[in-house]
Formats: C-alpha cells, structure tokens, sequence
C-alpha cells in the first residue's frame, strides 16, 4: 500500500487534468445527506420486523407517542403528555394539529388502531403491548390504555410503537402488519405513510432508499430536505466510499477504520457507550453439553468451571487490541444509562490464568474439556474476532474450544432452538430498564417469559424478584429489588460478562449530526456546517 | 537462357540436434514449354525446392548456398517486396490438396479478382473478364455461374482447376506444382495431367513438377530430376532415363513400382535403399498353427458374402426429413476361396473400403450375409463364435502411423491379441512375439520399443505381426502399402506375398493402386458406386476388360511401362 | 527425419539400457530442451515448486502453528511486518488481528488452498476423463446426452456452478453441518464446475484417436469396451488432460478462493488463502495492508505459476508447434 | 451451438480453457468446418434443402433454445420445490397442520409434478417469479430494478476486452518473436491469476481512496429512459462505471487476445493462406483480407458467447464495488438461501446465454458462405 500511495503521488501532478475530467465527487446539493451501513431496512412496515436498521428507517417516517432525544430522555412526541389515571390505567393527551404525509390528521382513532395492529397475531411487537388491555378512545385528542397487571415501564415500551394512518391502511388494505413469514408483498412493505419529519420517496430495497423533508412536520423543521441510504454490505468498499466523499455518514465503520477516518481532515469520528453489553452465555441448566458427547455430565454446571473461564479470559487484550480502546470492560451484562445499572456492581474478577486452572482442576477439569462456541459473524462489533480471541484464551487453561461463527440469521436460529452450550450474545435495553434484560434473560425459561435465557439458569428466588419487580410502581423499592437480582446473578456467574459496547459514527466534518447511544440517528437533527 | 536454373542448391534446417539439410548441391534447369519431374521418395527434398523457389520455406530452413537465376536475374539477390512480385506475377504455384488451398469464406471470383487486381492493375471488371476467360482455359464449366460460387460448392477436380486458374492469373512463365494430383482419383488426375499439358504447349510455361508417382513422371514430364536424401541422383530426358537408369538408386526405384503390365513372382528387393531382412526364418511355417491348406478340396467356399448392403444415414435432425441413405455397399456378392488372394479395387467413395470393416463385424451390414466356411457369421452370434471367427481373420490397415498404438511397446502390441484369445500365457505369448519379429525380419530388440521408433515400413510390418499373432486363416489388407514409398511398398508386398504361399493364407486386398493388384491378386473386383461392376479372374481384368468403367481406369492408370 | 538406426543393439543390454535412456531420453527430449531454454519458465517451475513444498511442509517450516489457538497471543496482534512482540517473538510479515504471524498463516493457508484446488481436479479430472471417454466410444444418445448436459452448464460459468451448488448444499445441509463439511462441499462444487472441461477435451481427443486405425485393429480383435478405452485411447490423450490439469488447478484455487472471498468457502477457522484475504481486506482501509496484502500475492504468484506452466505445456505437447 | 454435433462447439464454447483444447486437437479451423458442426449442414445441402438451409439452422436453433431453456427451468423449479419447501415459507410458523395441508392445495403441491412444473414454466412466462424470501418483494420486479445495471456493465466490460484484446490478439499473431508480444503473453496470465476481487480492491485503493479521482462504489449519474436508468450518457456515469468494467474486462481481454492469436496463427498455417502468399498477394491482403477475416468468424462467434459469461463473473465485481446489479443480488441469495431469487437468476443467465447464442448463430450463418447457400 505504501509503494502504491508513492506511486499515486507521483502521478498526481500530470493526471490533474484528467483527475479534472473524471471528477467523481459531484457537488452534492447542500441539503442532501448520504448515508450507508451494512444492512438494509426488511421492509416499511413499521409492526412487521423488531430489527434495528429497520426500526431506525421507520423511525424517521413514522412517530411514536411517546420519543426519546438524542440523550435518550423520554420526551412529548405524538403525545403532548401522560399521566397514570391508577395502577392499571394511563392517559395520553395529543397533540392536535398533526398530519400525515398524505395530508390527513392525526387522531385517537389512529392511535387505537396502531397499539392494536401491533398487537395483531403477525406485528413483532407484540411483546411490547401485550400488557395493554385495550386502548379508549375518550375524545379526538385524548386516549386511555388500560393494562391488564400494573405496569411501570409502558411509556419506555411505547415509543416502539410507531402509530399508523387508519385510513390509509384501510385503503391499501394493510390494517394488520405484513406476515414477515409468508410469501406475500403488502403494500406497507415498500410505501409508507407515518408524521415524521421526512417521507419515503423511493423504496428499492436493498438498492436505495430516498427519504424527502416533510414540511408539516408538527416538530422543529429539519435541516436537511433530502437523505439517501445506501446499503454497502462490504465494509472496505464503506469506507472507501466515506473517503472518497461519496457519502456524508457511516453509521457502522469498522472500529480498526476509525483512526485512520479521524486523521482525514474531511471526516470527523464520534463514539459514545452504547446501551449494549456484549457477554458469552454458558448453558448450565442442560444435563449434558450437545457439542461433546464425551462428558456425562456438564461441566458448565458447575460455578467454579464458570469462574476459570471468567477469569481466563484477559479482557484488556481484547479492549485494546481488538475493540481497539472503544469497549468498556462489564462487570455485569447491563450497560450504564439504564436503571439499575450500578458502578460498584460492575467490576470484574481479575485475569488470572493460574487460578483459573486451579479452580478447573478442583472442579475435576485438570485436562480441561472441549466444547463448541456458536458466535454471530456479522451482529456485534468485531464479534467473530472477539470470539477467535476467547477461543485462545480458553485453549490456555486447556478448554479445547472450537469455533462456530455465523451469520446473524443462522445464529439466532441456533440459539433460538436452544441448540448451543456456548454462545456469545449481546443485549441492549430498549426501554433502558434493568426488567427489560431479567426478564429476557435471567427468568427462568418459559413460552412467555425468559424467552433468552438460553443459559438455562434458573432461580426461583429471582423468579420471585423479577415478578415483583415487574409490577412494583413504588420505584424505591424497586430498584432495591433490581440490585438483589444483579447480586444474586453476579455472584452466581450467570453469564460471562465482556464488555459495553462503543459504537461510533463517522461522517463528513461539515455534518453535525448527533450520536446516540441507542445507535438510531436522528436525521431531523442533522445539519450542515456553512 | 533457362526459365529457371538452380546452381548448387543447399537448404538446410537449423534445430538444436544439428543441422538438417534438406537439399544438397543440387542443380536443375528449366526451359520455357517444359514439364520438369522431381521425383523422390519421402524426405528426399523434392517439395523443399518449390518452396526455396518462391522464397517460402518455413521456419527454420534457409538457403545456405547455391543461387537460384530466374530469368537470368538472381533470386537471392531481390528484396522481399520484389520476391512477392514475382510470386504470383512470374511464377505460380500450385498445392497438393485442392479441398484446402482456397479460402472457404470467399467466393472463388473474388480470389481470382483479388489476385488478378494485384498482379495487373485492372479495374474489376477487366478483372472478372479475365477471371471468367480463365475459367473457361481451365475448362471450368459454366463460368459465370461458378465464378460467384464459393469453395465448398466445388468437387475436387474442379478446385484443382480452379487452384490453377489462380496459378495463372498473371500469366506466370514459371509454374510449380507440388503433387498436383495425388489426393485425386485416377480419372481427375488424367484430366488434370492433360490440362496443366495442353497449358504447358499454349503459353510456353515451364513447369517443374514434383511427384512420387512414376506413372505421373513417364506420362507427363520431359525431363526428370531424381533426388534422394536431399542430393541429386540423376537427371535427363525422360524416356531416357526410365529406359535405361544410370544410378544404382533410380534402378531399384524403377524396378520397385509395380508393374501393370505383367504379373511377376515376386518385386525386386530395393535393398540399397533401406536395410532390410527377408522373411529369413522359413521354419516359422512350421510351427505355425492355422488351419489353412485343410479344406484345400472343399466346395463350400472360405468367405462367401451375399447381398451385403450398406448405408450411412446422415444425421438426424427435428426438421429436415431425414435424408435418403447414401448407399455405401449395395447388394454386394462375392466369394473367397481357400489360399486365394481376393482383390477389390476401385477409387474413392466407391465402397471398397466399408467392405474390409464390414467382414470382421466392425460396422453391421444393412442387409446381406457374410459366410465364413459355411457358417454365418452376421447377426448376433454366441460369444464364442465370433471370438473363434474374429481369431481367424486379421486386417492390415492402410497407415502404419495410426494402426499401431503410439502409447505401446511393440511387444505388448503384438501380445495382446494373443492373452485376448488366451492362446498363451504372458511368457508364451512373449516368445511368440519374439519369433514373429525374427520371421518378418526386425531384431528382438525391437519388442521393447515404442513405435514411433520405427520407420513407416518397420511399423507396417509391427502390424503384420500382431495379425499373424493369433495365426489368423484369413487376412484383410486394406491399402496396405499406399501410404509407403514405393521401394518400402516392394518390401511390404514381398512379406504378404511370401506369407500367402508359406502360409497359406487367404487374402482380401483392398487398393485402390491397378498395378498393384495385379501383382498381388488372383480375382479381382472393380467397385463403382457401392456396387461391383466386375468380378473376374485378375490376369482376364488386365488384359480383356469387360466392362466400360473397368476399362476407362485401365486406361486412364498412370504407367511407367507403356 | 529418419534417425532410427541408432538404437540397434545387442539384446542382451535391453534392460541397463533403458534404465540409461530414461533419463537421458528426458535429459534429451524437446519438452526438457524447451523448458529449459525459457528462464520464465523454470522461474514458474522453481516458484511452483517452492510454494507447494513450503505448503507440504508448512508444519516444519512454518515458523509458528497458526492453528494452535494456545500459542496465539492477543497482545502481539496486529504488529507490522518485521517487528517483534514482547515476548521477543519475531514476525517477518507481521501478525493478523489475532496475533498470528502471517507468514506461518500463508503456508497453512496455501496447504488448504491446494488441498481443495488439487481435490477438486482430480475430482473433475476423473469425472471428465471417464464421461469424455464414454461420450466418444458410444457416441448415439449417450453422447449427445452428456455433451448438452455439458453445453447447459457451459452457459454456467465455474464461480456460478460452484456457488449454486454451494446453495444448494446450504439447503440440504443446513448451516450447522455445512461449517464441517464446507471444504467437501467447495471441493465437490469446484469439481463439478470443472468437469465438463476435461470431458470435452478427452471426448474431442478420444474422437480422432478413435478413428485411427489402432482402434479399429482392437475393436476387430474384439478387445472389450472397457479395456480398449483405458489401454488404448486413454494413454493417447493424455496430453490434453495434463495440459487442462494444470491450468484446472490454478482455476480451481482462484475459484477457491473467491468463494471464500464471497463467505461461502472455507471458513475462518483453518482459513485457506482466500479466506485470509477476506478476513484481512477489512484492514486494508485502516492501514494495516500486510494481513491482506501478503496472502493476496502469495495467491497470485501461485495462480501465476501454475498459469506460466500450464500455457508452456499446453505449446511444448502441441505437436503442430514443433 | 448448445444442441447441435458437439464437434462444432468443442471449437466455439466461450471457456478460455477450451484454447488450448482447440489448439490441440489435430484438426484444424478449417477442417474442424468441414467435418464438425457444419458436416450438418453440409448433409442437408446434398439432399437438396439448399437455400432454405440458413432459414432450417436458424430454427432448429432455436427449437434447441427453447428446449435449453426447459432444462434449465426444470433446475430452477428443482430447487425451487425441493429445496425451498414452498409451504413452510406460505404459513407462518404457528401454523396448523391442517393450514399446511390448505396451502398446499392452493399451490397445487398435490398434483403431479409434470403439471407442477407446466404451471412453474407459465408462471415464468408470465414473469412471476414469485417472492423474495428475503425483501418479502416481488422477484421479477427487483430483477428489473437491477437488470440494467448488469447489462451495461456486461457491454461496457466487453467493449473494453474486445477493443484492446482484438489489436493485442493480432499483433502477437503477426509479430510471435517480438518482445510486446511476450510481454502481452505473460502480461496476460499475469492479468488472470490476479483475482478480480483483489484487483478490485486495489483499484479502489488506487483511484478512489488514494487518489480520489473515480467513485469507489455504486452507480451514478443515472439518465431514465421508462424503467432503464442509464450511466452511459454522462460522464459522471462513466466515471462509475470504468473502475469495475476494467476489472471485469481483464478476464475476457485475456481471453480475446488469446483466441484472435490462435485462431490466427491456425489460420496462417492453413494450405489456403499459403497458396495466398504463392499468388505473390501482399502481406497486408494475406494478414488481413484472409487470416484475419477468417479467424474473427470463430473468435467472434466466442465473444458473443463470452458476453454471457461476463454476466455471470459480474457477481464478484458487483459485490467488490457495490454495483446494483444481477449478481450482488444473487450473492446475497445465496447467503440468506432466498430460494425464488437464486432460481430466477438461474433462468434469467440460462436466458440470456440461450439469446446471445441465437445471435451468434445468427452471425455465423450470416458470415459462412456454406450456410448462407444460395
């Protein structure tokens, strides 16, 4: 590379003209904004696909009752304000004077429709609404939920909820969220009709997605009328094209990129702590491990087994060399920024190999055991690396580990089938509550609740707990109750904790757009320099 | 002053082993309205003096010495661009294989006018005049329809001629012709002879024409020149020199050809022309096997073939009806009997060739019935009939380059028909092997050989030897020596001469070369069409022939010796 | 030219001297001679052979074990070419993103690249050859059906066969499986994408061998079908064969290694060379070119030496170009 | 070429592997002519179809076309019906058995296959193609979306290999002793050991990232014409399109040059070309009038036909450069499985072959005096 960037240098100067003639980077109009990641949204429909690029594109369509800013404070969004009517009941009073895209108003018909089509058999957030018992309509500006148990986190769970024109999902018969699952193209899928501060213009999914400034939006007006997605799968041929100037913002450069980005005087890098910590999930609850057929029994089953390979795993290498400084070290498997989250609960056992191979061969694993990791290749930041790096760490107490890493839609398949002994998960918090990871996570493992528990762990005290902190309104007490989960838990080693994850943003230094650690921008945020 | 005379001639052919010299001091002259022969057998450098002539000898051979005097102007001496003028304008030439020497994309007309813009400057239609007068001295019928056509729609006499009205364009005074006729028939070759003649006697060309074909050389040239291993032997007037040769190279050549107008016991060994063994091991009959001379007395005749009958379809298509068979054999009936030498002789297309494949099961006749001493042997037949049949009749094919397997030693060659009958064990197969290379006169050493280790003649008689392997009672020659010069053709014929009357064999020998059968056969069969046209004793054939066609090739037959 | 007199003599001596000819006969032939007066050529020869033997040999050779996941350090990760670790330890090409010396990885990586190259043509290899053999002495339907199962996949090209089939046993397969069968699965996909060349070749070969007369001499004898396909035709185009060959195995590593380039080869566990550079061309951006660039010229070079061979071979056995 | 005596297409098949096939094989172009492929023709002369000949090649081309096209639509429907399990990707997962049993009534599982596969091929026709397992859109409309950015890609890639391979294929035809023509030799294989994603990549290194001079990725400077969008008609579109259509073309160049230097020099050895020098014509009418012209026939005849392979090699080009075509759409198939979009492409590349060679076809009895009989 450094002969070829001599070499480039050299023929700088008698190619100016035809640098002059071929010269790619068109100016763009000052108000559009270019941006690419990985992936493209799945499809429009805003109930359809509880999946983070398709959520962020929704997000800039469609509203939500109620929104959080860029610090992730909840805020008035649909939803002027909110207040608890009891224990079981909430009122919603909204906002007047909204229109749709399409020109129609915004009303309590539209947010009765909404909750319930996303609570339809075929929405995939079901989960998010599936405590509301039903939604009243008290007048055109005013709602009532009532929820079937009390429920202290509902306002955090709805600014999922995107709300939808009744009307027009009426007329292009999409009045239930397209079954992602079946072989049909609704009309919701490539068009779209929500508040935000843009519309959809042009949908080609997986080519380009075009989105156009909406001047009635009820909020401040955007700054910048036009902003194009690009999905560029290869991360390489990304940051070329960020270099090159073909696009304003990156939402996911890789993290070995970013020094080389933030030395370009043209493009500028912000990070921030992510609400997502990335842990290796150990199967303790399975009688034998499924990836060695040799052993009668489970190892992983046994605390002092988890806690060699805890302390086998030298998470400083891994900050420095492979997170390249932008990860922080997790003591438990929340980030901070959520509640309950707790400084002094989040500090680690110390890297200690020795140790470790003691504490394995008191747990009768002198000769350590092997076993299978299943790893996503492309869902977290540098995960297969991340992986790669516990797999030799652990083959250093003489845990033979062999690798699986996968795409993320096979991997999740795999966990999702209960098919893993050892797995590496990351988990935000979506409604920046501790319940939210107890209750995927940590309860014990039914169709309803724990549905993440893929450790099999399971308390009945803290089964008890998470109950009851489920429907404690009294947050005080609450919160005490979230700490003695996060106790028991961590003292148990439940799961292997990594660490926080560092997202970072890379666009043109003229663009000001800010982070946010729930990784959705916000484009009616964004602006550009004079 | 000469046409063309050629002083001390030397080319040669630098490659890493050495160099090859092609030609060796040779002189010649040429004189306006002459034909000049150059005769040779292979490799004797007759070709390589057209090409160093027209300044086209290919890489890597040049002139090492001698000069060429075209008109008393020295070759050598002019430039590239001068050469190429003369090419074409002065001197023309003419190739060997007429099916490939025009360019199939073109029409023939435009390569006539293409040439005849080149050489004279005409305008094109002065052009095509000229090009059709052409046509019409090369007695090309219908001109103005055929000038427009393209080659493939042209047999192969015509694209001689039309190779020759090429030749001609620019009324060259020189023309060279390089084996002018031997892909044709005989008949096409006549015609050809005649015209390129009457073309000598019409426009004062000298011709220098390069043959191996001493019926071509008595019937056609003036002088001749004969060459031998890239030098010359002799050179004269051609009625001279045929009559009475001077050299000890052109008398065994002379007396190798076969002769047509007499049946002779055995040909002249050419002995100094290759070092070669007589049959030398007679008590090889002895020993041998076959059930020949048994049934001497019987009536029932060895082969008898009845009503065979052979088409080829062409191709299938989902569109055109399928075509009408062209009719390969059609109703064919003749017999063989014991110890009898059984010739088919006729040109090409003429059906003679699928018969010899027809017999030992290669292709299955429409039609007919084959009898090999009594029993049929068409259709299908238990296993062990047709090995026992296929054991006792053997076939010599026409080229020894491809009849033996490259990838083989000798030995293992001629073993294996032997283990395939399981006459023998692998030992005793290995010492047959060894008596069959004593008896046809190659050394043992050769078992072990590959054959590209061996001479054209050394191969045919590798192949000879893996025939008699399995002591077979009848034995099919398909054109056994046409692709052999003639003095190693003399050897090969005096092998399967010796064979039949120690042995006792049966033969069919198919060829398509008169002379030849009647020294080698005792009935003959003249084909035309995919039918037999007569079938009569051999002697009777040549010299009271009934039928017209048989008689057109008798006269037509290139002879030394008339 | 006629120059067999030479060899006559005494019988005795047959078997010393082909022992003496064998290697003079090579010492002598014109494939030696013309090999030998091309300095590109032994170059490709001598880098040829100097890849594969550090790939053979890559476990006494290679200065670490790539795949010994214990000896990896984290800590020496990412070092540029010519450095050190802490531990003293010295890398020429510098280490990957795991602290694998890249050097150690390229030999390792080349072992499987030609493994699953060098599989996949004789795979193809033997396929071809016998469907080739097959098509020609039966001819009828049985040629015509093979020779347009051939021109169907020709439409097709190798990357696109190969992938296809790779989708294909993704599907049957399912995910799990496929990581442990992926090299079986390349080597079949690569293979079946490669056949129809040397089928075609063997059957064009076996046609014109068949119409000489040697075969028609067996057929007489009534040798059977099988036998006179393997002694007698197949030695007699094996020329074609080993000219396809060689050029095969440089299509099948590239073919290799662009599937791993695309993620749907060899997987990152015992990476082959194309895996290598997929993994290291997301440093390529960030300034950390050795991990990329160092297995992409060793694939070149490779590629190239069996390209530089298998076009001299195809020449040097070419009899019209003596 | 796909269904007729194979002999022909041994010389004709777009593979650059079947050079050395042809340049050994002992027959030479003309006979290969003579005796192969056309010996057809050359039978339906002597019955006397002459004349409607041409008209009788054509067709049955194309017959052979149509029944290509079957096979490989049976492929696409294998895979389609077997592989995807059609009605696991109708119902969702909640799904009754007896829901199952209801879908596939609807879809028709239940008849036989002849007729599954008669509807499969109607469906086709009719350009439904079905749904993308993945986008959850309709197949032929994404294809449609990216179809002109293949095919653009595909000309211009093939443009470049032929403007440079033909010039290059001759001068190493005519000058084999000159140091150019080794070094387009080696230059070549040289070209083709290089992997297309790499060079890709280091082009972009090159130009867009270190120099900054070409896009690195996509298309731009787009022009509509209905559903055709067009970056052949401004410069901005052709500053997208050159980096990946050099990177495309260094495969077929290679090929080009390759085959115009064999095909010519088989050609200078024939009889004809000799008898053309014996006339005393100049070199230039010998090199040009009669070697070139008759060696272009075969090689352009093979470039048509490469022309379908330059589609299908697309796929990594795309994928390097983010190209939205054809075959960045496959390769993400064929990581999510999506079975409709994986057999769609497989009938759309067996359809464009099957067009291209139609015309190849076409140009070949155009140029052959000997299927063009009067």
């Amino acid at each position: 590379m450094m002969n070829l960037k001599s070499i480039a240098n050299l023929s700088l100067k008698g190619a100016a003209f035809g640098a002059a003639l071929l010269l790619a980077t068109q100016i763009q109009a000052a108000n559009t904004l270019r941006w690419s990641s990985a992936g493209d949204a799945l499809t429009m429909d805003p109930h359809a696909k509880n999946e983070t690029p398709t959520i962020n594109m929704n997000r800039q369509v469609y509203d939500t009752l109620i929104q959080r800013d860029e610090n992730l404070n909840m805020e008035p969004g649909l939803a002027l304000s909110w207040e608890p009517l009891s224990a079981t009941s909430w009122q919603f009073n909204l906002r007047s004077g909204v229109t749709f895209h399409d020109g129609s108003a915004f009303s309590a018909e539209d947010v009765k429709f909404s909750i319930e089509r996303a609570q339809a058999n075929t929405s995939d957030f079901k989960a998010y609404v599936n405590t509301i018992e039903s939604v009243e309509i008290i007048d055109e500006h005013t709602v009532v939920i009532n929820t079937k148990s009390p429920d202290p986190i509902l306002p955090s769970y709805l600014t999922f909820v995107f709300m939808m024109d009744q009307t027009w999902s009426l007329t292009h018969k999409v009045s239930s969220p397209q079954d992602y699952n079946s072989s049909e193209e609704t009309y919701a899928v490539r068009h779209a009709n929500g508040t935000g501060a843009y519309s959809l213009a042009e949908r080609e999914p997986d080519l380009k997605t075009v989105l156009q400034i909406n001047p009635n939006y009820w909020g401040p007006a955007a700054q910048i009328e036009t902003i194009i997605h690009t999905p560029i799968s290869s991360a390489p041929t990304r940051i070329a094209a960020l270099l090159s100037n073909e696009l304003d913002f990156v939402l996911d450069p890789p993290i070995q990129d970013l020094k080389r980005l933030n030395a370009q005087q043209s493009i500028k890098v912000t990070s921030v702590p992510q609400i997502r910590t990335i842990f290796l999930g150990l199967d303790q609850g399975a009688p034998t491990l499924r990836s060695n057929p040799d052993l009668d029994n489970n190892p992983l089953a046994d605390k002092r087994v988890r806690k060699a390979m805890y302390m086998a795993i030298d998470i400083k290498a891994i900050q420095q060399k492979i997170m390249r400084g932008l990860a922080e070290p997790a003591g438990i498997i929340t980030a901070p920024g959520v509640n309950g989250y707790n400084k002094a609960l989040d500090t680690r056992l110390p890297f200690d190999r020795k140790q470790a191979k003691e504490l394995l061969a008191q747990a009768g694993y002198p000769e350590g055991f092997k076993i299978r990791l299943d790893c996503p290749n492309n869902r977290y930041i540098n995960d297969e690396a991340i992986c790669q790096a516990v797999v030799s760490m652990l083959s250093k107490i003489d845990i033979k580990v062999s690798l699986n890493a996968q795409p993320k839609s096979i991997f999740f398949k795999t966990i999702g089938n209960n098919d893993s002994d050892f797995y590496l998960l990351g988990w935000g918090v979506a409604t920046l509550d501790s319940e939210y990871v107890f209750r995927y996570l940590l309860n014990t493992r039914s169709d309803k609740i724990g549905t993440w528990n893929r450790a099999n762990f399971s308390n009945a005290e803290v089964d008890q707990l998470i109950a009851k902190i489920q429907q404690e309104v009294d947050l005080t007490k609450r919160d005490q109750m979230i700490e003695k989960v996060w106790q028991i838990t961590k003292e148990d080693i439940t799961y292997l904790p990594l660490h926080h994850q560092v997202i970072s943003w890379a666009m043109s230094s003229k663009l000001s757009l800010p982070i946010v650690a729930s990784n959705e921008p916000l484009f009616r945020l964004a602006t550009y320099k004079k | 002053m000469s046409l063309i005379e050629i002083k001390n001639l030397s080319v040669c052919y630098p490659s890493r082993r050495g160099v090859f010299k092609a030609l060796q001091n040779v002189s010649l002259k040429v004189e306006a309205g002459e034909i000049h022969g150059l005769v040779g057998e292979s490799g004797a450098g007759k070709s390589t003096i057209g090409s160093a002539i027209m300044g086209l000898l290919e890489h890597p051979g040049e002139i090492s010495a001698g000069e060429i005097n075209f008109c008393g102007q020295s070759i050598g001496a002019l430039s590239d661009n001068a050469l190429q003028q003369l090419r074409g304008s002065s001197i023309g030439m003419i190739f060997q294989d007429p099916l490939t020497s025009l360019n199939p994309l073109m029409s023939v007309g435009e390569q006539l006018i293409e040439t005849i813009c080149y050489h004279l400057k005409l305008s094109k239609s002065a052009a095509k005049d000229r090009a059709l007068a052409l046509f019409k001295e090369v007695e090309i019928p219908e001109p103005e329809v055929r000038i427009d056509q393209y080659p493939h729609q042209f047999s192969g006499g015509m694209r001689q001629r039309v190779v020759i009205a090429l030749a001609l364009c620019s009324e060259p005074k020189l023309l060279i012709a390089d084996e002018p006729t031997t892909a044709l028939d005989v008949s096409v070759q006549a015609q050809i002879l005649d015209l390129i003649k009457r073309l000598v006697k019409k426009h004062q060309l000298g011709v220098i024409l390069v043959t191996h074909d001493m019926g071509v050389i008595a019937q056609t040239t003036d002088k001749v020149t004969v060459l031998f291993r890239g030098k010359v032997v002799e050179s004269g007037a051609t009625g001279q020199l045929l009559a009475a040769p001077q050299h000890r190279y052109t008398q065994s050549l002379l007396s190798a050809v076969p002769r047509s107008d007499k049946k002779m016991s055995r040909f002249c060994q050419v002995s100094w022309i290759e070092g070669s063994q007589p049959l030398d091991n007679r008590a090889f009959a002895k020993d041998w096997q076959g059930e020949n001379n048994l049934n001497l007395g019987s009536q029932v005749p060895m082969l008898e073939v009845k009503n065979l009958s052979l088409s080829f379809k062409a191709k299938a298509s989902i569109f055109a009806k399928t075509p009408a068979p062209t009719k390969a054999v059609d109703d064919v009936s003749f017999s063989v009997n014991y110890g009898e030498v059984f010739g088919i002789v006729g040109e090409s297309g003429s059906g003679k060739s699928p018969i010899p494949r027809l017999i030992p099961r290669l292709y299955n006749p429409d039609s007919g019935s084959i009898c090999y001493r009594g029993e049929s042997v068409v259709g299908k037949l238990p296993k062990q009939q047709l090995q026992s049949f296929r054991r006792r009749c053997q076939m010599i094919f026409q080229d020894p380059y491809s009849s033996i397997n490259p990838r083989m030693r000798v030995r293992d060659i001629i073993a294996e028909p032997i283990l395939l009958y399981g006459l023998n064990d692998r030992k005793g197969a290995y010492q047959r092997v060894d008596k069959l290379l004593d008896y046809l006169g190659l050394e043992r050493a050769a078992a072990l050989k590959y054959p590209h280790e061996f001479s054209g003649g050394q191969r045919q008689r590798i192949s000879i030897a893996r025939a008699l392997a399995t002591e077979p009672s009848l034995l099919i020659c398909d054109e056994p020596t046409s692709a052999l010069d003639v003095s190693i053709q003399a050897q090969i014929l005096n092998i399967l001469k010796d064979l039949q009357s120690e042995l006792g064999l049966t033969m069919i020998f198919i060829s398509h070369d008169l002379p030849v059968i009647r020294q080698m056969c005792d009935k003959v069969a003249v084909m035309k069409a995919g039918k037999i046209v007569e079938l009569t004793e051999s002697e009777t054939l040549f010299t009271a022939a009934q039928h017209a066609y048989s008689q057109s090739l008798l006269r037509l037959m290139p002879n030394m010796h008339r | 030219m006629e120059h067999n007199n030479s060899h006559s003599q005494g019988v005795q001596q047959v078997p010393q001297m082909q022992k003496m000819t064998l290697i003079r006969k090579i010492a002598d032939s014109d494939i030696f001679y013309s090999f030998c007066r091309s300095p590109l050529i032994v170059f490709a020869a001598v880098l040829c052979l100097s890849l594969v033997l550090s790939a053979l040999f890559a476990p006494w050779l290679a200065p670490y074990d790539p795949f010994d996941q214990s000896s990896l350090s984290l800590w020496a990760a990412n070092l540029a070419p010519l450095s050190t670790d802490d531990d003293g330890f010295f890398y020429l090409m510098g280490t990957d993103n795991q602290g694998r010396d890249i050097l150690s990885a390229i030999m390792y990586g080349m072992r499987t690249s030609l493994i699953v190259g060098l599989a996949a043509v004789a795979f193809a290899l033997v396929l071809g050859t016998s469907l080739g053999l097959v098509a020609a002495f039966f001819g009828g339907w049985v040629d015509s059906l093979l020779m347009r199962i051939a021109d169907i996949q020709l439409s097709f090209p190798a990357i696109l066969v190969a992938l296809l089939i790779d989708g294909v046993a993704k599907a049957v397969l399912g995910s799990s499986q496929m990581e442990s069968l992926a090299i079986y699965v390349l080597i079949l996909a690569i293979g079946l994408s490669e056949w129809v060349q040397f089928a075609r070749a063997v059957r064009a070969a076996a046609l014109v061998e068949q119409r000489k007369e040697y075969v028609q001499a067996a057929r007489i004898m009534g040798v059977p079908v099988p036998l006179i396909m393997l002694r007698h035709i197949l030695p007699n185009v094996i020329s074609p064969i080993l000219v396809i060959a060689t050029i095969s195995i440089a299509v099948a590593i590239i073919t290799e290694a662009t599937l791993s380039f695309l993620g749907v080869g060899i997987p990152q566990t015992e990476p082959s060379l194309g895996t290598l550079i997929r993994v290291g061309g997301n440093y390529l951006m960030s300034g950390e070119w050795w991990i990329t660039l160092f297995p992409g010229l060793t694939l070149v070079l490779l590629v190239l030496s069996f390209n530089l061979l298998g076009d001299w071979l195809r020449d040097a056995l070419n009899p019209r170009l003596k | 070429m796909l269904f007729q005596g194979a002999h022909l297409n041994n010389s004709l098949k777009p593979r650059l592997w079947n050079i050395p096939i042809s340049a050994l094989s002992s027959e030479r172009v003309l006979k290969r002519w003579q005796g192969s492929g056309l010996g057809f023709v050359f039978v339906l002369n002597i019955v006397g179809a002459i004349g409607l000949a041409m008209y009788k090649f054509l067709l049955q081309r194309l017959v052979q076309g149509v029944l290509v096209m079957l096979v490989v639509a049976f492929v696409a429907f294998a895979i389609f019906h077997f592989l995807g399990d059609p009605v696991n990707n109708m119902v969702g997962e909640s799904a009754t058995d007896a829901d199952r049993e209801m879908v596939r009534l609807q879809l028709g599982l239940d008849e036989p296959i002849v007729v599954q596969y008669i509807k499969f091929v109607g469906n086709i026709l009719q350009g439904d193609f079905g749904i993308s397992y993945r986008t959850r859109t309709s197949v032929i409309e994404q294809m449609a979306a990216r179809l002109p950015a293949t095919i653009e890609l595909s000309l211009v890639s093939g443009f470049f290999s032929i403007l440079f391979g033909i010039p290059m294929g001759i001068y190493c035809a005519l000058q084999p002793k000159s140091w150019l023509t080794r070094n387009f030799l080696v230059g070549s294989l040289v070209g083709i050991s290089i992997p297309t994603f790499l060079s890709g990549l280091l082009l972009i290194y090159l130009f867009s990232v270190t120099l900054g001079w070409l896009p690195s990725q996509g298309r731009g400077g787009l022009i509509s014409f209905g559903w055709w969008d067009t970056s052949l008609l401004t410069l901005k579109g052709w500053s997208y399109i050159l980096m990946p259509a050099l990177t495309l073309c260094i495969y077929q160049l290679t090929l080009i040059t390759r085959m115009v230097r064999a095909e010519m020099l088989e050609v200078i050895r024939t009889d004809y070309i000799k008898f053309a020098r014996a006339r005393g014509l100049s070199n230039y009418i010998v090199q040009y009038r009669h070697a070139l012209k008759n060696s272009l026939v075969p090689v352009v005849t093979i470039i048509g036909l490469q022309l379908g392979t330059v589609v299908a090699f697309s796929i990594i080009t795309e994928t390097v450069f983010n190209w939205p075509g054809l075959g960045q759409m496959f390769i993400q198939s064929i990581e999510f499985v999506d079975i409709p979009v994986m057999s769609a492409y497989l009938i759309f590349v067996g359809a464009f072959f099957v067009v291209l060679n139609l015309i190849v076809d076409l140009i070949y009895a155009l140029v052959d005096p000997r299927l063009r009989a009067a």
